[in-house]
C-alpha cells in the first residue's frame, strides 16, 4: 500500500508526462514544442527522483534540460525563417501518424500488460560511492568499458559535428 | 594431378584461353583455336581408343580414369573426374563441334573476345563432362552458360538483347532448381558426399526426398534440354546467336541437359524416376511432337531448326525416361546424332545467312543453283534430321523407338498403364512431321527457281566452310553407317549403371 | 578493478592507436605535410591490418578470451571477422586516396579518416560486445559518425539530404532498438547476452516476441533488411562514393556478424526459435523487394544500394542456418561480397572521379573506351550475381548449402525463393554488362581516361580477390575449420 | 558359299553412287553415263548369275528336291538392340528375291542404257546434272536391291526408306521446276506417313516375336544347313520366340495383335505401292524424268509393297483378316485407278494409274491366296504378274519417254497419229498394250489369267470385279494407244523437226523389253515361285482365260471404235456422263481432299495454332513473368517515396507486424 | 491502492507513441528531433522502471539510462549540425521538401 502522497505525486508526474508529450508533438510553434519537451524532461527527472534514482534525475536535468534543450533552442533560432514558424499538418499525415502511434501503443501495451504486474519493492538508494565504483569497475555489471567506449563515441560526434557544421 | 588424362580436357582450353589472350592478330587466334580444338579432338579420340582397350581388358568399374583432388575438404567437395562411354561420346562430340565451330567463325568480328568467350564456354562443357563431383559439375555447368549471354548479345543478330537475356535467365532459372536439388542430394544421400559414383553405389536417398529432389534436378537440367514448356529460350536464343554459338549451344550445351538428367536425376534417384516418370514423359512426349509441329510453320530458318531441336532433344529426355537400356542407348545416340546434325544445320544456316543476309525462307529460293555445295550439305543435314538410314538420325531414333516400345509394351502388358506406349506411338509420329518441315524448307530454300536475282552473284562455300561442314557430315555418316560400333561402345560401357538403376527399380 | 583486462582488446586498442596517430597527424602537423595524410593513413592502416592478420595466426590467440566479466569476448573467429573487415577497409582506403586528395576534400580529409576509423571501432565493439550496452555504443559509434561522413560532399545537395535521412532514421531505429532492449531487460534483468539467453529460455510472451522484433528491427536497419531498408538507396546515392562503398560493404558486413552474434547468443534459446521465423520472413521480403527495386534503377550507386539490400538477404541465410557451416559461409560470403562490391564501387569511383558520371546510360559502350574498367565491372557483376568461376558463385553456393543443412522443408522453400530471386538479380547485373558490352551503337559518354594508380591498385586487389577467393579453396576451408573447431558455442556463440 | 558376287551386287551400285556423286562433276557427261551403264550391266550379269545359280544349280543350299529353300548368303550384324533384336544387313536368296534381282537389274540396266540418250536434247547436249542423275540411279538400284534381298524386316525398312529417298531425289531431279519439287515432296511425305504404320507394325511384331529376321518369322531351319531355311506356313514352327501364342492371345481393340501388326505393315506397303488412299503421290511423281518413272514408278519400287506382303506371306496366312483387308484395298484401288486412267490426258498419268491398277491386281491376288485354293495360285500369280508387269510397264513407259522426247509434251493431244513417224516405238508400244490388256500370247495374258483364276477360287464377286477391271484396263490402254498413234494425222510443220525414232540406245531397250513381253508368259512360273517354295505346275484355266480374253477383245474393239478415228463420240460420252467424267478426270478429288487435310487441318488447325500457342501462351507466360516482375517493381516504387517519414512509418509498421504476426503464429 | 509497474510503463509508452506520432506528422526537422528525444526518453523511463520494480538489486537499467542519455546528447548534437547544414544548403528544413532522391 503506497502512501497517498506518493500516489498524488505519481499522478502529477504521469499526467504531466502524458500531457506535455502530447503537447510537444502537436504544438504549432516549434519553440513551444521545445518548451513542452523541456517540461516532459523535467517530469521524467521527477519520476527518477520518485523511484529513488536521484543521481539519474540530476543527470537528466543537467544533460537533457540544461544541454539538449538549449541546443534545440539555438538550432531553432538558427534555422527559423521569419514567418514560417507555425506549421500546418496535412490530415493524411496525421492519420498515418495516428495509425503508427496507436499500433505501437496497442502492441506495446498488450505486450507489457500481459507480462508485467510487479509492485514496487523496497530498495536502498545507491550512494555515490557505489555508483562510482560500478561505473569504473571491470567486473560483472560494472561499466568501465562502456564508459571508455562512449567517450570515443562522443569524440567522434564532436569531430563529426564540427566538420559538418563548419562552413567550408 | 597431371598424370590423369582427363584433366587435360580442362587444361587445354585454359591454355587456349591464354593463347587467344596473347594473340596479336586474327591469324594467330585462328591458329590457336584450330590447334587447340584439334588437340582436344585427338585427345578425345585417344581417350576413346584407350578406354575401349581398358574395357576389353575386363575393366568393369562404372567410371574409368577416376581421380579426385581435395578442394573444399571440410564440405567433402572434391574435384573428382571420371568418364564412362557416355562421357567419352560427349567429349568427342564437343571437341568436334568446337573444331568445326572454330572454322565456322573464321571471319567473325572482334575475334579475340569472341574466341575467349567461346573457349570459356567449352571449358565449362568439357569440365562438366569429365566431372563426377556434383559441385564441380554444377560449377562447370554454369561456366558454360554465362558466356552465352555475351556471345549472343555482342555477336548476335535480330532481337539479340531480348533473346540473350531470356536465354540466360531461363537457363539460370533451371540451374536454380538444380542447385537446390544437388545440395539436397548431398545432404540426404546419407554419405555427405558429392561424388556421383559413391552416391549411386552406396548412398540411399530416402524415398520422400527423392520425390522432391528428382523433379528439381530433372527440371533443372530439363530446361537446358529444352523440355516443354521450358523450351522457349531455344527458338529466340538460337535465332539470335552467331553461327558458332548456335552450333555449340544446340550441339553441345543442350546435351548437357540430357546428360545431366541421366547422370544425376535418374542415376541417383531411380525410384523417384520410376514413379514420377509419367509427368515428364508427358512433357517430353509433348515436346517431341509439339516442336515438330511448330517447326512446320516457321519462316525463319533458325526458328525451324530450333524447334526441330526442341523436338529432337525432347526425344532424348523422353528416351531417358523410359528407364530401359535400349531406349537410353538410343538417347545417347540421339544426343550425338542431334549434336552433330544440328551443328551442321546451324553452320549451314549461318553460312547462308552470311551470304544472303536473310533467314526468311520466303525471301530465298533456288539456292541449289547458286551455292550447290552448301545446298547439298543442307539436304544431307535434312536427311539426317528426318532419319534417313545411313545417317545418324535414323539409328538413334530407331533405337529409341524400339526401346521405348519395349518398355511401353512391358508396361501395358504388365498392367502398369498405357502411358508409355501411347506416347511412344505419338513420338513415332514425329518422323512424319519432321519429314514435312524438312522437305518444306528444302523445297522452298534450295529447290525451285531462284527467288531473288540478287542472290545469283553469291559464291559457294569457302575452304574453311567446306572443312567445317564436311567434317560434320563425315561424322554424321560414320555414325549412321557403323552404328554398332558407337552403340555397343555406349551400351557396353554404361549398361552396368543402367542395369543397376533398373535393378534398383524392380 | 582489473585494468589489465583492456589487454584482451588488442585489436581495438591498436585501432585506436591508428586513430590517434591519424588524429595527431591531422591536428599537429603543418599544412604542408597534410597532403600525405591519405597515404599515411592507408599505410598505417595497412600495417595494422597486416599485424592483425599475423596475430590471428599466432598460437597465443588460438583461445577465446573473455574480458570485463563477459562484456567483451574475442577469439580466433572474431579476429577473423575483424580482419575481414580490416581488409575491406584497407581496400576502401586505397580506393579513396584519389578522392581524398581532391581539391575539395583538402579541408576535411583528416576528419574523414578519423570518423572512418571510429566507425570501424564501433563495429569492433558490436562484434566483440557481449553486453547490450556495449553493443548499443558500438552500433551508435558505427552509425552516427557515418552520418557525418555521408554529408561530406558539401557541394552536392544530395549529400546533405542523404545525411539527414540517414541520421533521422538511424536515431528512430535506435529508439526502437532501445525500446526492444528495455523489454528484454524487463524480461531478463540483465543485458549480458549469456544472462539473457538463460533467462529467456522457452519464453513465449508477447513482450518477448515484440522485444525480439524491435531488436531485429534495430539491427536490421543497419543491415538494411526490408522493411527497415528505405534509407539505404537514398543514402547510398547521396553519399560520396567511398563512403557509399564503406557503408555497403564494411558497415553491412560488420552488422551481419553482430546480428549473428546477437541472435544466436542472446536469443538462440528463444521459444521455438522464433527468431528464425522472423528472419525467414525478413529474408524473403528483403531479397525480393531489393531485387524488385534494383531492376528499375538508373543510377549505379542507387542500383548497387538495392543490390546490396538483396545481398543482405542472402547473407542472412548464413544466420538462419544456425550452425558452424553457416557462420563460416556467412564470413566467407561477406569476404567475397567485400571484394566484389568494392570492385564495382572502385570502377564507379574511378569513373566518377574522372568524369562525374554515375548513370548506367553513361556506361553504354564503356568496353570500347575503357576496356579494363569495363572488364572489372563485369567481373564484379558476375561475382555479385554468383556466376562461376568467380568467388560470388562459391559464396552463394556455400551459404545455400549451409542453410539447407538444417534440412526442413521450410528452409528448402526459403532457399528456393532465394534461388529464384537470383534470376532476377542476374537480370539486373546483366543490365550493367549489357550497357558496357552490348549497347555499343552510340559513342560512349565516358571518354577513355587513365585512372589513378591508387584506384587501379584497389581494383587489382578486388579483382584478384574475385578470381582467387573462390577457386582457391583455402580461404573457405580455413574459415570453416575455424568455426567448426571452435564448436557451435565457441567464442562467437 | 562364296558371297563375293552377292556383295558385289550391292557394292557396285553403292560405289557408283558415291563415285559419281562425289567426283561426278569432274567427269565428262558421256563418261559418267557409260560408267553408270556399264556398272549396272555388270550388276545385271551378276544378278542373272545369282538367279541362275539359285534356280538351276540344284545346290542343296537352294533346293531340297522340289522344295526351294531360303538361303542367307551373308548377314553381318549392323545394329543391336536387345535380346535377339538386332538389325543385320544381309543377303537372302529365295525364289522371290532371286526373281526380283532379275527384274530390278534388268529394268535398271535398260533404263540406264536408255537414259544415255534420253537425257540429252536433240542436239545431243547432255542435261545439266547428268552425272547426278546417274548417281541417283545407282543409289536407287542399290537401295532396291538391298530391299529385296533383306534378311530381316528392319533391313527391309532401312532400304525401304532409302528407296523412298532416292525416289525423292529422282522425282525432284528437275529441281528448278516447282511442280517437280512439290511432287517429290509429296511422294516422300505420303510414303513416309505410310512408313509410320510400317514402323509401328515392325515394333509390334518385333516386340511379340523378339526377332526381326524373316526366317525366324516364316521359316523352319533345315537340318544340317544352318543358314538355310524352309519356307513354312506351319504356325508352330513359324515364330520362334512366340509371345503371340501366349494364352490368352494378346488382343487390342477386338483384333489380335498380330492382325494389327500385319495391317500396319501393310500400310507401309500401301504407301509404297500407291494403294488407295495413299496413291496420290504416284501420278504426281511423273514429274520426274520418264526413265525414272519406268524404273521406279512402274517396275520396281512401287511393287515393293507387293513384295513386302509376299515376303511376310506366311505370317499373313495366319491372320486371314489382314489378307481380307489386302484384298479389299487392292480391289478398290484397281477399279478406282482403272476408272481414272480412262479420263486422263497426260500419257504418263494414264500409265501411272494403270500401274496403280496393275499393282492392285497383284495385291488382290495375294489377298485371295489361300493354300487350299489351287495350291496357293494367287501368290504365284501375283509374283508372275509382278514380273511380267515390270517388263511391259517399263516398256510402255520407255516408249512413252520416246514419244515425249520426240514431241516435248506429255499430252496425247500433241501426239495423235505418230505411228508413221516412229515405227519402232509404235510397235513396241502396241506389244506393251496387248500385254497389259491380256491378249494371248503376250505375257500379261498369262499372269492376269492366273490372278483371275485365283480370284475365282476365292469369291465370285472378286472375280467379276477384277474381270471388270481387266476390261477397263484393255479399254484405257487402247484408248491411249489409239489416241497416240491414230486418231488423226500428225501435223508436221517443219519436216526437219518431224518426230522420229530415237537413237539405238533408246530403241534397243524397247525392243528387248517387247521381246520379253512376248515370251515371258510362257515361263513356267510355278516351277520357280510358289507360296511355300515347293515347285508346282499350274495349268491355265481355259474357261477363265476365254472369258477374260473375250472381255479384253471387246474392250479393245470399243476403244478402237471410239478412238481410232477422230470422231465426236468420246466427247458425247463425256457429256452424257458429266459427273462420272468429271470425277474420273479429277481423280475423284483425292488430291483436293488431301490438300484440304494437310493445309487446312494439319497446317491450319494444328501447326499454326501450336506455333501461335508457343509464341503467345508459352513464351507469353515466360515474358509475363518478366512483365509481372517489372509491374511489381513499379507498383512498390511508392514505398521509396523519398520522404523520411514514410520510411520510419514503414519501419515501425514492419517491426510491429513482424512481432505480432510471429506472436499470432506462435499461438 | 498500489502503484503497479504498469502505472509507470504506460505513460512511458504513451510518450514513446507521441514521439512516433510527432516524427511522422511534423514538417520541421527540429520538431522531428524533439519527437525523437521523447522516444529516447521513454526508453530511459522504461529501463529505470524495470530496474526499480523488477531488479532492485542491480543497477543495470539505471546505467543503461545513464549511457543512453549520453548517446542521445551526442545524437542530438550531430543531428542539429546536420540540420543546420542542410538549412544552409536548401534554406529550408521542411522534411517533406527533402525528397529529391526517391524511387
Amino acid at each position: 500500500m503506497d502512501s497517498v502522497g506518493s500516489i498524488i505525486m505519481y499522478v502529477i508526474i504521469a499526467l504531466s508526462i502524458v500531457i506535455f508529450s502530447v503537447l510537444a508533438v502537436t504544438a504549432r510553434k516549434i519553440l513551444r514544442a521545445a518548451t513542452y519537451l523541456l517540461f516532459t524532461l523535467f517530469a521524467t527527472a521527477a519520476l527518477y527522483f520518485q523511484l529513488d534514482y536521484p543521481f539519474l534525475g540530476a543527470v537528466q536535468i543537467a544533460v537533457y534540460a540544461g544541454g539538449i534543450v538549449v541546443l534545440f533552442v539555438f538550432a531553432i533560432l538558427l534555422t527559423s525563417n521569419p514567418g514560417d514558424n507555425s506549421e500546418k499538418l496535412e490530415s493524411k499525415k496525421r492519420f498515418t501518424g495516428l495509425v503508427a502511434a496507436l499500433a505501437m501503443a496497442l502492441v506495446g501495451g498488450y505486450a507489457l500488460c500481459t507480462r508485467c504486474a510487479a509492485l514496487l519493492p523496497d530498495m536502498q538508494s545507491a550512494g555515490m560511492q557505489k555508483i562510482g565504483e560500478t561505473l569504473m569497475g571491470t567486473g560483472y555489471q560494472q561499466y568501465l568499458l562502456p564508459f571508455e567506449a562512449v567517450s570515443v563515441l562522443l569524440l567522434a560526434c564532436i569531430i563529426g559535428g564540427i566538420v559538418i557544421a563548419r562552413k567550408r | 594431378m597431371f598424370d590423369n588424362i582427363l584433366i587435360y580436357f580442362v587444361l587445354i582450353p585454359l591454355v587456349m584461353l591464354a593463347g587467344v589472350a596473347l594473340s596479336q592478330n586474327i591469324k594467330q587466334i585462328r591458329a590457336v583455336a584450330v590447334t587447340g580444338s584439334l588437340a582436344l579432338t585427338a585427345l578425345s579420340v585417344y581417350l576413346l581408343v584407350d578406354y575401349l582397350k581398358l574395357r576389353a581388358a575386363g575393366e568393369t568399374a562404372a567410371m574409368l580414369y577416376t581421380d579426385s583432388w581435395q578442394w573444399f575438404a571440410p564440405l567433402n567437395i572434391n574435384l573428382a573426374v571420371g568418364v564412362d562411354g557416355i562421357s567419352i561420346a560427349m567429349l568427342i562430340l564437343s571437341s568436334i563441334i568446337l573444331l568445326t565451330g572454330s572454322f565456322a567463325s573464321w571471319t567473325i568480328m572482334k575475334p579475340k573476345a569472341f574466341f575467349l568467350w567461346l573457349i570459356l564456354l567449352s571449358t565449362g562443357v568439357f569440365g562438366f563432362f569429365i566431372s563426377i563431383d556434383l559441385f564441380a559439375m554444377f560449377m562447370f555447368y554454369e561456366v558454360a552458360l554465362i558466356p552465352m549471354y555475351l556471345l549472343i548479345g555482342v555477336w548476335g543478330s535480330g532481337k539479340k538483347n531480348y533473346s540473350a537475356m531470356k536465354l540466360t535467365l531461363m537457363l539460370m532459372g533451371g540451374s536454380a532448381f538444380l542447385m537446390l536439388g544437388l545440395i539436397g542430394i548431398y545432404y540426404n544421400s546419407g554419405l555427405n558426399s558429392w561424388n556421383i559414383v559413391e552416391i549411386a553405389e552406396n548412398g540411399s536417398i530416402p524415398h520422400n526426398w527423392q520425390m522432391f529432389l528428382f523433379p528439381m534436378t530433372f527440371v533443372g537440367f530439363g530446361v537446358l534440354g529444352a523440355m516443354f514448356p521450358f523450351h522457349t529460350w531455344s527458338p529466340d536464343g538460337h535465332a539470335s546467336a552467331p553461327t558458332a554459338v548456335s552450333m555449340l549451344h544446340a550441339g553441345v550445351l543442350m546435351k548437357l541437359g540430357g546428360y545431366g538428367c541421366f547422370r544425376v536425376a535418374i542415376y541417383l534417384m531411380p525410384q523417384a524416376a520410376n514413379e514420377l516418370a509419367w509427368i515428364f514423359l508427358i512433357l517430353t512426349g509433348i515436346s517431341v511432337v509439339y516442336g515438330a509441329f511448330s517447326a512446320c510453320v516457321q519462316t525463319d530458318l533458325k526458328y525451324i531448326n530450333a524447334y526441330s531441336s526442341v523436338s529432337h532433344c525432347g526425344l532424348v529426355l523422353f528416351a531417358i525416361l523410359m528407364l530401359n537400356t535400349t531406349a537410353m542407348t538410343g538417347a545417347i545416340m540421339q544426343m550425338l546424332s542431334h549434336g552433330l546434325m544440328t551443328a551442321l544445320f546451324f553452320a549451314l544456316i549461318g553460312m547462308i545467312y552470311g551470304r544472303t543476309h536473310t533467314r526468311d525462307v520466303r525471301e530465298m529460293g533456288g539456292l541449289m543453283q547458286i551455292m550447290p555445295y552448301l545446298a547439298v550439305c543442307y539436304v544431307i543435314a535434312g536427311m539426317a534430321s528426318l532419319g534417313l538410314p545411313g545417317l545418324s538420325g535414323f539409328v538413334a531414333e530407331m533405337t529409341i523407338f524400339i526401346g521405348s516400345f519395349e518398355q511401353g509394351m512391358a508396361d501395358y502388358v504388365g498392367g502398369h498403364g498405357s502411358l508409355r506406349i501411347v506416347f511412344t506411338i505419338i513420338a513415332c509420329c514425329s518422323i512424319v512431321i519432321t519429314a514435312v518441315y524438312i522437305l518444306r524448307v528444302v523445297g522452298k530454300l534450295l529447290l525451285g527457281p531462284v527467288h531473288d536475282d540478287h542472290h545469283r552473284q553469291l559464291t559457294d562455300a569457302t575452304w574453311w566452310e567446306r572443312t567445317a561442314t564436311a567434317t560434320l557430315i563425315i561424322c554424321v555418316a560414320a555414325i549412321g553407317c557403323f552404328p554398332n560400333f558407337f552403340e555397343s561402345l555406349i551400351k557396353f560401357t554404361f549398361s552396368p549403371d543402367i542395369f543397376k538403376v533398373l535393378g534398383m527399380i524392380q | 578493478m582489473d585494468y589489465s583486462q583492456f589487454l584482451a582488446m588488442k585489436q581495438e586498442i591498436s585501432l585506436l592507436v591508428v586513430f590517434l596517430l591519424v588524429f595527431f597527424y591531422d591536428t599537429i602537423l603543418p599544412k604542408k605535410a597534410q597532403n600525405g595524410i591519405a597515404g599515411f593513413t592507408t599505410l598505417i592502416f595497412g600495417l595494422f591490418t597486416a599485424q592483425s592478420i599475423a596475430y590471428m595466426f599466432c598460437p597465443c590467440s588460438a583461445q577465446d578470451t573473455t574480458a570485463f566479466a563477459g562484456m567483451y569476448v574475442t577469439g580466433p573467429v572474431i579476429m577473423a571477422i575483424k580482419n575481414i573487415l580490416n581488409i575491406g577497409v584497407l581496400i576502401v582506403l586505397i580506393q579513396s586516396i584519389k578522392w581524398a586528395n581532391g581539391e575539395f576534400m583538402i579541408v576535411r580529409r583528416g576528419e574523414f579518416y578519423e570518423l572512418l576509423l571510429v566507425t570501424l571501432f564501433g563495429m569492433y565493439l558490436m562484434i566483440s560486445g557481449r553486453h547490450f550496452l556495449i553493443f548499443l555504443i558500438g552500433l551508435e559509434s558505427a552509425s552516427l559518425p557515418l552520418a557525418a561522413m555521408v554529408a561530406f560532399d558539401k557541394k552536392r545537395y544530395e549529400s546533405h539530404e542523404a545525411a539527414v535521412k540517414y541520421l533521422l532514421t538511424a536515431v528512430f531505429s535506435s529508439a526502437i532498438f532501445m525500446m526492444g532492449l528495455s523489454f528484454v531487460y524487463g524480461l531478463a534483468g540483465s543485458l549480458y547476452f549469456t544472462d539473457i539467453n538463460l533467462m529467456i529460455f522457452g519464453e513465449n510472451s508477447a513482450l518477448a516476441v515484440v522485444a525480439l522484433a524491435f531488436v531485429i528491427a534495430g539491427i536490421g536497419f543497419k543491415l538494411s533488411l526490408v522493411p527497415f531498408h528505405l534509407w539505404t538507396a537514398d543514402v547510398y546515392q547521396g553519399a560520396p562514393t567511398p563512403v557509399t562503398s564503406y557503408l555497403s560493404v564494411i558497415s553491412k558486413g560488420a552488422t551481419a556478424f553482430a546480428f549473428l552474434v546477437v541472435l544466436i547468443q542472446a536469443f538462440g534459446m528463444f521459444y521455438e526459435e522464433v527468431w528464425q521465423w522472423m528472419l525467414y520472413a525478413l529474408i524473403i521480403v528483403t531479397i525480393t523487394v531489393g531485387n524488385l527495386f534494383a531492376i528499375r534503377q538508373k543510377n549505379l550507386k542507387r542500383f548497387l544500394a538495392f543490390s546490396s539490400i538483396s545481398q543482405a538477404g542472402y547473407i542472412m541465410l548464413g544466420v538462419i542456418a544456425f550452425n558452424a557451416t553457416g557462420i563460416a559461409s556467412l564470413m566467407y560470403y561477406v569476404l567475397v561480397y567485400i571484394f566484389s562490391n568494392l570492385a564495382a564501387f572502385g570502377v564507379i569511383g574511378a569513373v566518377e572521379n574522372a568524369t562525374g558520371k554515375v548513370d548506367m546510360d553513361d556506361y553504354n559502350g564503356l568496353s570500347n573506351t575503357n576496356p579494363r574498367l569495363a572488364l572489372c565491372m563485369m567481373l564484379a557483376m558476375f561475382s555479385l550475381a554468383g556466376i562461376p568461376p568467380f568467388a560470388g558463385f562459391f559464396s552463394k553456393f556455400f551459404i545455400f548449402a549451409a542453410a539447407l543443412q538444417q534440412g526442413s522443408i521450410a528452409i528448402y522453400i526459403l532457399v528456393l525463393i532465394a534461388l529464384i530471386n537470383t534470376i532476377v538479380s542476374l537480370y539486373y547485373y546483366l543490365l550493367v554488362v549489357k550497357a558496357m558490352y552490348i549497347k555499343t551503337e552510340e559513342p560512349c559518354q565516358i571518354p577513355a581516361f587513365r585512372s589513378a594508380c591508387s584506384e587501379r591498385l584497389g581494383l587489382w586487389i578486388s579483382v584478384a580477390g574475385i578470381l582467387i577467393l573462390g577457386v582457391g579453396a583455402v580461404f573457405y576451408n580455413y574459415l570453416l575449420d575455424l568455426t567448426t573447431s571452435m564448436g557451435l558455442f565457441g567464442s562467437i556463440m | 558359299m562364296d558371297a563375293t558376287i552377292q556383295i558385289l551386287i550391292l557394292a557396285i551400285p553403292l560405289f557408283m553412287f558415291l563415285f559419281l556423286g562425289l567426283l561426278g562433276k569432274y567427269l565428262s557427261h558421256k563418261l559418267a553415263g557409260i560408267l553408270g551403264t556399264t556398272a549396272m550391266g555388270i550388276v545385271t550379269a551378276l544378278a542373272y548369275y545369282t538367279a541362275y545359280l539359285y534356280f538351276f544349280s540344284g545346290d542343296p543350299h537352294f533346293q531340297d528336291g522340289t522344295q526351294r529353300l531360303q538361303y542367307i548368303v551373308f548377314n553381318p550384324v549392323w545394329l543391336e538392340f536387345y535380346g535377339n533384336l538386332h538389325i543385320n544387313i544381309g543377303f537372302l536368296l529365295d525364289p522371290i528375291s532371286a526373281m526380283m534381282l532379275v527384274v530390278i537389274t534388268t529394268i535398271s540396266f535398260m533404263v540406264n542404257l536408255y537414259s544415255n540418250a534420253y537425257m540429252r536434247d536433240h542436239h545431243g547436249v547432255f542435261e545439266k546434272g547428268f552425272q547426278r542423275y546417274y548417281a541417283f540411279l545407282a543409289l536407287f538400284s542399290f537401295s532396291m536391291l538391298g530391299l529385296v534381298v533383306a534378311t530381316n524386316i528392319f533391313q527391309m525398312y532401312i532400304f525401304w526408306e532409302l528407296v523412298g529417298a532416292s525416289s525423292y531425289l529422282l522425282i525432284g531431279f528437275y529441281y528448278t521446276s516447282p511442280a517437280a519439287v512439290s511432287a517429290s515432296k509429296k511422294a516422300f511425305i505420303v510414303t513416309r506417313f505410310a512408313d509410320l504404320g510400317f514402323l509401328i507394325g515392325i515394333l509390334v511384331l518385333s516386340y511379340y516375336t523378339g526377332v526381326f529376321s524373316f526366317m525366324d518369322f516364316t521359316s523352319a531351319p533345315v537340318e544340317g544347313l544352318a543358314d538355310t531355311f524352309k519356307i513354312s506356313t506351319d504356325t508352330a514352327a513359324a515364330v520362334l520366340v512366340n509371345k503371340f501364342t501366349a494364352s490368352p492371345v494378346p488382343m487390342f481393340m477386338g483384333c489380335s495383335v498380330l492382325t494389327w501388326a500385319l495391317v500396319l505393315i501393310f500400310m507401309g506397303g500401301m504407301g509404297k505401292s500407291a494403294m488407295l488412299p495413299l496413291h496420290i503421290w504416284l501420278p504426281d511423281a511423273m514429274e520426274g524424268p520418264t526413265p525414272v518413272s519406268a524404273l521406279i514408278h512402274a517396275a520396281t519400287m512401287v511393287v515393293a509393297g507387293v513384295y513386302l506382303v509376299a515376303r511376310l506371306f506366311p505370317l499373313y496366312l495366319q491372320e486371314t483378316a489382314a489378307l481380307e483387308i489386302v484384298t479389299v484395298v487392292g480391289a478398290l484401288t484397281a477399279f478406282y485407278a482403272a476408272m481414272v486412267a480412262c479420263a486422263q490426258v497426260d500419257i504418263k498419268r494414264v500409265l501411272a494409274f494403270s500401274t496403280i491398277s496393275q499393282i492392285a491386281f497383284m495385291m488382290v491376288s495375294l489377298g485371295v491366296c489361300r493354300p487350299e485354293y489351287h495350291h496357293g495360285v494367287g501368290y504365284m500369280a501375283s509374283m508372275f504378274h509382278l514380273f511380267t508387269h515390270a517388263m511391259f510397264k517399263a516398256l510402255l513407259f520407255l516408249g512413252a519417254g520416246a514419244l515425249i522426247h520426240a514431241v516435248h509434251s506429255n499430252n496425247y493431244t500433241a501426239m495423235h497419229g505418230l505411228r508413221k513417224y516412229m515405227p519402232v516405238t509404235h510397235w513396241t508400244f502396241l506389244i506393251g498394250c496387248l500385254a497389259i490388256a491380256g491378249i494371248i500370247p503376250f505375257s500379261g495374258f498369262f499372269s492376269k489369267d492366273e490372278i483371275l483364276t485365283a480370284c475365282g477360287e476365292y469369291s465370285t464377286l472378286v472375280y467379276i470385279w477384277m474381270s471388270a477391271v481387266a476390261a477397263l484396263t484393255a479399254f484405257y490402254m487402247f484408248r491411249l494407244y489409239f489416241l497416240i498413234f491414230w486418231w488423226k494425222e500428225h501435223k508436221v510443220h517443219d519436216p526437219h523437226h518431224a518426230p522420229h525414232d530415237q537413237p539405238w540406245c533408246m530403241t534397243l531397250p524397247l525392243i528387248f523389253l517387247a521381246l520379253v513381253s512376248c515370251v515371258a508368259g510362257f515361263i513356267p512360273f510355278g516351277d520357280f515361285v510358289t507360296f511355300n517354295g515347293e515347285e508346282h505346275t499350274f495349268d491355265l484355266d481355259w474357261t477363265v482365260a476365254g472369258i477374260s480374253l473375250t472381255v479384253a477383245l471387246i474392250s479393245i474393239a470399243v476403244a478402237a471404235k471410239m478412238y481410232m478415228k477422230e470422231n465426236p463420240l468420246p466427247d458425247k460420252m463425256a457429256a452424257a456422263l458429266p459427273r462420272l467424267w468429271d470425277w474420273c478426270y479429277h481423280r475423284f478429288y483425292w488430291d483436293e481432299l488431301y490438300m484440304f487435310i494437310t493445309h487446312r487441318i494439319i497446317f491450319g488447325l494444328v501447326c499454326k495454332p501450336i506455333a501461335w500457342f508457343d509464341r503467345h501462351i508459352i513464351d507469353g507466360t515466360m515474358d509475363a513473368f518478366a512483365a509481372i516482375t517489372n509491374k511489381a517493381s513499379c507498383a512498390i516504387k511508392g514505398l521509396q517515396s523519398g520522404n523520411v517519414q514514410t520510411y520510419v512509418w514503414v519501419y515501425l509498421i514492419g517491426a510491429l507486424l513482424l512481432g505480432t504476426v510471429t506472436y499470432i503464429c506462435l499461438l | 491502492m498500489d502503484l503497479n509497474i504498469l502505472c509507470y510503463l504506460i505513460p512511458a509508452l504513451i510518450m514513446f507513441c507521441c514521439g512516433v506520432y510527432g516524427f511522422i506528422t511534423r514538417k520541421n526537422m527540429i520538431a522531428i528531433l524533439i519527437s525523437l528525444e521523447l522516444m529516447l526518453n521513454a526508453v530511459d523511463i522504461n529501463f529505470v522502471v524495470f530496474n526499480r520494480f523488477l531488479f532492485p538489486g542491480s543497477m543495470e537499467g539505471m546505467f543503461f539510462t545513464l549511457f543512453a542519455i549520453a548517446i542521445a546528447a551526442a545524437e542530438t548534437a550531430l543531428a542539429i549540425a546536420i540540420i543546420v547544414n542542410i538549412f544552409r544548403a536548401a534554406k529550408n528544413i521542411d522534411v517533406r521538401e527533402i525528397t529529391k532522391m526517391k524511387f
